[in-house]
């Protein structure tokens, strides 16, 4: 029943393997057809699912110590996932408690990596550690001394500012869980702030985003982090003035900077 | 200090930019900064009190500090006295009157634009119903030109949005035809770079400039880079036709996004510079939303909605061809549920207008928001009947990058014919000749224009 | 038994009406009858279930038993085979697409009506978005006569409702004179009576009857008392133009409201005989709402937007000149808030619409439901774009008997303005005549039309 | 700056008083002024509170025995607001405790008064009393056996039929809060029952509305109600068969009509 737009059109169809977004959909008069009109609600129902799940934190914890990294679990000022919906200013300030152990932990650090489930518990279960694991490997842990991982649960972008300036590190990078989109319940990103402290602007930090398998992958990630990473200690900064300019440059010429740095 | 007093109930509110904030219909963003209305009855004796005001206090008290915000000096030195004559002995409860009544028609408010305060805009709106907001926005089109003429009356427009999450030149142009296709894109095409990449924009550009030198289409692309990136691309003569930014109401909500007026400004005359307009030089696309400077922390306790009328003050100096309030694009934090965000985004299209803006929006919600597409059918149409300039295309409303749902190029097809709206002239005609409508601008059977084919050939 | 799986997971539904329920868009009525969707993917998944099924299961499986309920009888007795054939072969889901198609215009709609069955429409509506719900309702016009056309193209009429707590006449008088001097009315002057006196009843038919003739007003009256006080006072001739009553989707729902479809058809040739319609013979008004069923115990465990599609069924066979959905008009346990609120309504009216009804709409809500004026003027924009016939109009959209909001004499103003639309054209010309509006139309400035005069003399 | 649509016409202002009804607003453009547009927020705020009020019952109990009336406190199993609110079945029914107090009363009664605060409290504390007053002043004791009158809380009309059975009523008669209007917020209906039980349908009451002094007055209240209980008792029935036609009679006739049945 429905005009079958797209069929007549084989030139186009070739095209559409080139891109997850829902294009050449057939159309019913003005409007989408019943099957992509279901398609698309059955998506957001499984979105909604994705913003309530929760992470399980446990299970990261125990797989970042089994690799041997040293981790610490914190969390933000946000009791329940509402509040953490709704106010986002808790989310982005450790509870007390967490504050005093992550104090204990206060050190002369390059750089602290932390973990934050965000928006989407599953972008983190699936991406931090691979993304973690291929940038502390392209990192010269001789000139980079980095901080515990912290793995932070109900965390905003702006925590780490806050994990940032209790650990006394120059750099911090977040690794986030985007908000789930309907084909993408799994992006996560990662956020580079220079001399991180409470009140820093987004102004003031780099971002890499839709890290995910159908997005940026895992190596790119690492490589354009390690590219901020150099630039911004090179620079003493981040923010609207550094470009990501890391695709200019080869990862081999990108690790020898950084070695020489 | 204000104060209204209701059946024997005094109500004190001990500043404007606190009765603007209590007199703001329900929503989360002014809760979350702890300044809403704590009751219904606190909110109508706030909209009473505000309803009994003269205009001119708002040229007398600044809500954010004269001394301390660009934006606010901005406003009230560019503040048009003469064009203000007419409104001068009114309080805002008589405006509103004065703006819903007969006589005043699509003239006076057009010469009424400078004379109006974003602050003077957003306390009317506060005493609105959605109605209002409708009729009176309605009465007033702004029209801009660049490749084409937008926001003429009995048209609607919609930007292409063929976002990537890897920025890939051909999945972006994939989206790009089918929108095309679907007689979408005369507002422009314009794509959010998933990358902070210069390299990655410089191909982004060429690419879309590409497809419309190509095709031969009246519009103009854009992609949607921080400004400074745009800057660093001008002076290397990439195809910039607009250059895009997002703008906040207050001097630390721009500098949170890592701006301010005069860096607008320069990238406005470096746009020109480039005089790639043909039928006009309005080069300028912002993007604005209530609750980023709450976000920011840049809001001087002042409520969400008063602060975005603010960066209309900001926007209107820089002659914008397209303005877009996109309205649920943050999250339930700052407006809830569709209800939220249906009464935010017709506020926004009205005070956007009245300040002389060509308004678009960007009809969305997130995952996490209390909302979903029957909302935004809503709101889109409602929008549309108030004479909304322009909305999203996105394929099939889902935005594979942004992550968050739209309007599709389907919703703007529809709307279109639900409300009889036709693009742009230049456009429409481009489509009638390329031979996807037919003679009563109707979209034909699918069939690839011949013009379409090289495109494809190379992709 | 009726299944589907999605991703793993396998929905079963072991009737054609809890398939029905639980692809219903969420509201409370249906949670309160316990037979909701438990969650959004569920609902989802009955929706898929619901898309592949084909239309003529509908015919061979009754939602209520047709042994024993009336309702059900008249359904599928009535149902005309002929006019089905069209879409006999098609699943819901394809019926969804063939509705939207361009190739199925107001005439396709018009001769499917009586092949449709109400279960047929309320399953097709679960699947549209609100835009699909507008978009194919406005294909589909449905025009009545009695002593003016109702339902045209291109205009919107109003029922004046001048409730009084008292039936007071003089107060009866004031509002609908107030009603007329702002171009409301041409659907009907409708009271609702607060007593169930016949008398009083009687009384109030006079008064309307005087106030039309006196002022020669191309319009019918109503009192809005039960179907029985209403055959009486016909029997002792009083001034009956339409014959009221409210009904549903069952049986039981009608015999909780004291009527069967007998005494209908009973009232309606009493109606015809009295030979009042001048231009046509629609002699009846039918009010409706989701929830009335699930509220006297009688519905079958089925949805209530499903029964109300029901209650369609019934009005249909009397050629009613008016149907009204009262959609908000019970409170919170059947439709929460104005989301619900919205989305009821419009399935009401392209359910009514595509079943062959004069479709009006009663934008409403009660003070103990989560909703406000805000989404009623959404409601009515969404409803005067989708072509409903009539709304109401309330004087300043208090009910100050029924207790409850609904559209103001100023809204129906309004929305026709927004909208371009007119009034029934005989009511147009009439206040042309009188000298109410101007030769464009446009309600003229304050002044008393001469031939009110004699009416307030004796007031 | 509105065009105050109504001033210039005198002759209708007169008509302004003979309703409670919103007429004559002015409009500006096609819309309500701003005035009266906030006058109707206004009306809205407090209308929402009116939902939220509760009854006083420990008073109006009070007020009750101290007028010499046996009266009894029962609840309807509706817990809270929020669920008599979305349960309306939970309204029409009493709970446990309730319906065993009562079955302890139960006895041969013509009559069973309810009062119920259905869904404004303060149409109840206003007017209950009086208009039962009144009724039970008109009632000719010596043939009405009137039992205990029932005090319920969170109670819809069908409670009555519940506590009529409960009883062993012939005829319950339920005074209710009707749902508050913007400009009255305290309406009260008498619905009105013959042989109540669990199950009748509205079809079988009859109704009077509007009970408050902008309304139905007491006195014509009492009188109609009087009227309609006489006839239920004579036709042994309610509903859509028996008409309110007490206007047709006048008050004494009603009484000695009522002293004889
Ligand atoms: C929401 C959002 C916004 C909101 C943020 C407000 C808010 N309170 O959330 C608004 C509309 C204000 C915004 C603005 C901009 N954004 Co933005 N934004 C996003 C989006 C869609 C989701 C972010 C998210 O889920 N965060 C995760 C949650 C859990 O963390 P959060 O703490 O609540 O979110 C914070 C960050 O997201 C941060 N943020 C948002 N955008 C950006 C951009 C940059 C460069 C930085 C450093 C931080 C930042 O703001 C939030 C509050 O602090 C992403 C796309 C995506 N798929 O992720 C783009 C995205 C991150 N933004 C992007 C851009 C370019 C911008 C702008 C620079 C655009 C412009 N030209 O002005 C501006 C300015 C940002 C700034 N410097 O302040 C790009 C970044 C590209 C890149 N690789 O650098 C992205 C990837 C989208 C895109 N491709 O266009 N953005
Ligand atoms: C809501 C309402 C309805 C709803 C009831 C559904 C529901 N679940 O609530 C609907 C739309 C179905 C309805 C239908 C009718 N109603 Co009605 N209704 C009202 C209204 C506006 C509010 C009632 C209320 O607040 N009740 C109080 C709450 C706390 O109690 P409840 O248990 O939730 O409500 C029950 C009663 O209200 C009952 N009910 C509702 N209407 C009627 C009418 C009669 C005659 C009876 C006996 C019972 C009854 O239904 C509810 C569920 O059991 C009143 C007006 C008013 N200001 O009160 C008119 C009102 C009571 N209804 C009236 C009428 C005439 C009718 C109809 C007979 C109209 C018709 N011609 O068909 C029908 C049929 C009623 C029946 N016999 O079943 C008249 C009664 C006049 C009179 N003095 O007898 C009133 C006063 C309005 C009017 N003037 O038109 N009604």
């Amino acid at each position: 029943m429905a005009d079958d737009r797209p069929t007549p059109l084989d030139k186009i169809a070739i095209l559409r393997s080139a891109t997850p977004a829902r294009i050449f959909l057939p159309r019913a008069g003005a409007a989408l057809t019943t099957r992509a009109t279901l398609d698309f609600q059955l998506a957001h129902a499984e979105a909604r699912d994705a913003v309530e799940e929760r992470l399980d934190a446990d299970r990261l914890f125990d797989e970042l110590t089994s690799r041997g990294l040293t981790a610490i679990r914190v969390k933000s000022a946000a009791r329940d996932r509402r509040s953490f919906l709704l106010r986002p200013d808790l989310g982005r300030k450790l509870d007390d408690d967490s504050r005093q152990r992550l104090k204990a932990l206060a050190g002369d650090y390059d750089l602290a990596f932390v973990i934050a489930e965000g928006l989407s518990a599953r972008a983190i279960a699936r991406h931090a550690l691979p993304v973690l694991e291929k940038a502390l490997q392209s990192l010269d842990r001789t000139s980079w001394n980095i901080a515990p991982i912290v793995l932070a649960e109900q965390g905003r972008v702006a925590l780490g500012d806050d994990i940032g300036e209790t650990l006394g590190a120059r750099l911090a990078a977040v690794l986030i869980g985007e908000r789930p989109g309907l084909s993408s319940p799994d992006s996560m990103g990662v956020y580079l702030t220079f001399a991180p402290r409470v009140g820093r602007t987004d102004a003031e930090r780099n971002c890499l985003s839709n890290i995910r398998p159908q997005g940026l992958s895992y190596a790119d990630a690492a490589r354009k982090l390690l590219y901020l990473c150099h630039e911004a200690r090179r620079r003493q900064l981040t923010g609207v003035d550094l470009k990501d300019d890391a695709d200019t440059l080869p990862l081999g010429e990108l690790r020898a900077i950084d070695a020489k740095s | 200090m204000y104060a209204t007093t209701i059946r024997g109930t005094s109500y004190r509110f001990p500043d404007l930019k606190t009765l603007m904030a209590k007199a703001t219909p329900l929503r989360s963003g002014d809760c979350l900064a702890g300044i809403a209305a704590t009751s219904a009855a606190e909110r109508v004796a706030a909209q009473m009190a505000l309803a009994d005001l003269p205009l001119s206090v708002f040229l007398n008290e600044a809500l954010v500090p004269y001394e301390e915000d660009e934006v606010t000096r901005l406003i009230l030195d560019g503040h048009d006295h003469n064009a203000f004559a007419p409104i001068a002995s009114l309080t805002v409860g008589d405006f509103r009157d004065w703006l819903l009544s007969d006589a005043v028609d699509e003239h006076a408010l057009a010469a009424l634009t400078f004379g109006l305060t974003p602050e003077m805009a957003a306390a009317v709106s506060k005493l609105c119903r959605n109605q209002d907001l409708i009729l009176i926005a309605a009465k007033r089109r702004v029209v801009t030109k660049f490749r084409n003429t937008l926001g003429l009356r009995g048209r609607l427009s919609s930007r292409i949005q063929p976002n990537h999450p890897t920025d890939d030149a051909r999945g972006v142009l994939a989206s790009a035809i089918d929108g095309l296709l679907l007689g979408n894109g005369d507002a422009v095409i314009g794509v959010n770079p998933a990358s902070d990449s210069p390299e990655q924009c410089y191909e982004l550009l060429s690419l879309l400039d590409e497809l419309r030198e190509t095709l031969s289409i009246p519009t103009q692309s854009c992609v949607l880079a921080h400004v400074t990136t745009t800057l660093q691309l001008m002076e290397r003569r990439a195809p910039v036709d607009l250059v895009f930014q997002s703008i906040g109401g207050t001097q630390a909500a721009n500098s949170s996004f890592g701006i301010d007026i005069a860096l607008l400004r320069e990238s406005r005359e470096a746009a020109l510079a480039l005089r790639r307009g043909t039928i006009g030089d309005n080069v300028m696309y912002f993007e604005t939303g209530q609750g980023s400077a709450l976000s920011a922390n840049a809001h001087w306790n002042c409520d969400q909605q008063t602060l975005e009328a603010r960066a209309y003050g900001v926007a209107r100096v820089l002659d914008p061809l397209l303005v877009n309030t996109v309205v649920g694009f943050i999250g339930p934090e700052y407006l809830f549920d569709g209800k939220q965000i249906t009464r935010a985004a017709l506020e926004d299209h009205f005070c956007g207008k009245l300040l002389g803006l060509p308004m678009g929006c960007d009809v969305c919600y997130t995952n996490h928001a209390e909302a979903d597409q029957n909302d935004m059918d809503d709101l889109l149409t409602l929008l549309a009947v108030a004479g909304v300039n322009y909305v999203m295309g996105v394929p099939g409303a889902d935005d594979v990058m942004l992550n968050y749902q739209s309007t599709s190029y389907h919703d703007v097809l529809a709307v279109r014919r639900m409300l009889n709206l036709a693009p742009a002239p230049e456009f429409a005609q481009w489509l009638a000749d390329v031979g996807l409508t037919d003679a009563h601008g109707e979209l034909q059977a699918p069939a690839l224009p011949a013009s379409f084919a090289p495109l494809l050939e190379r992709a």
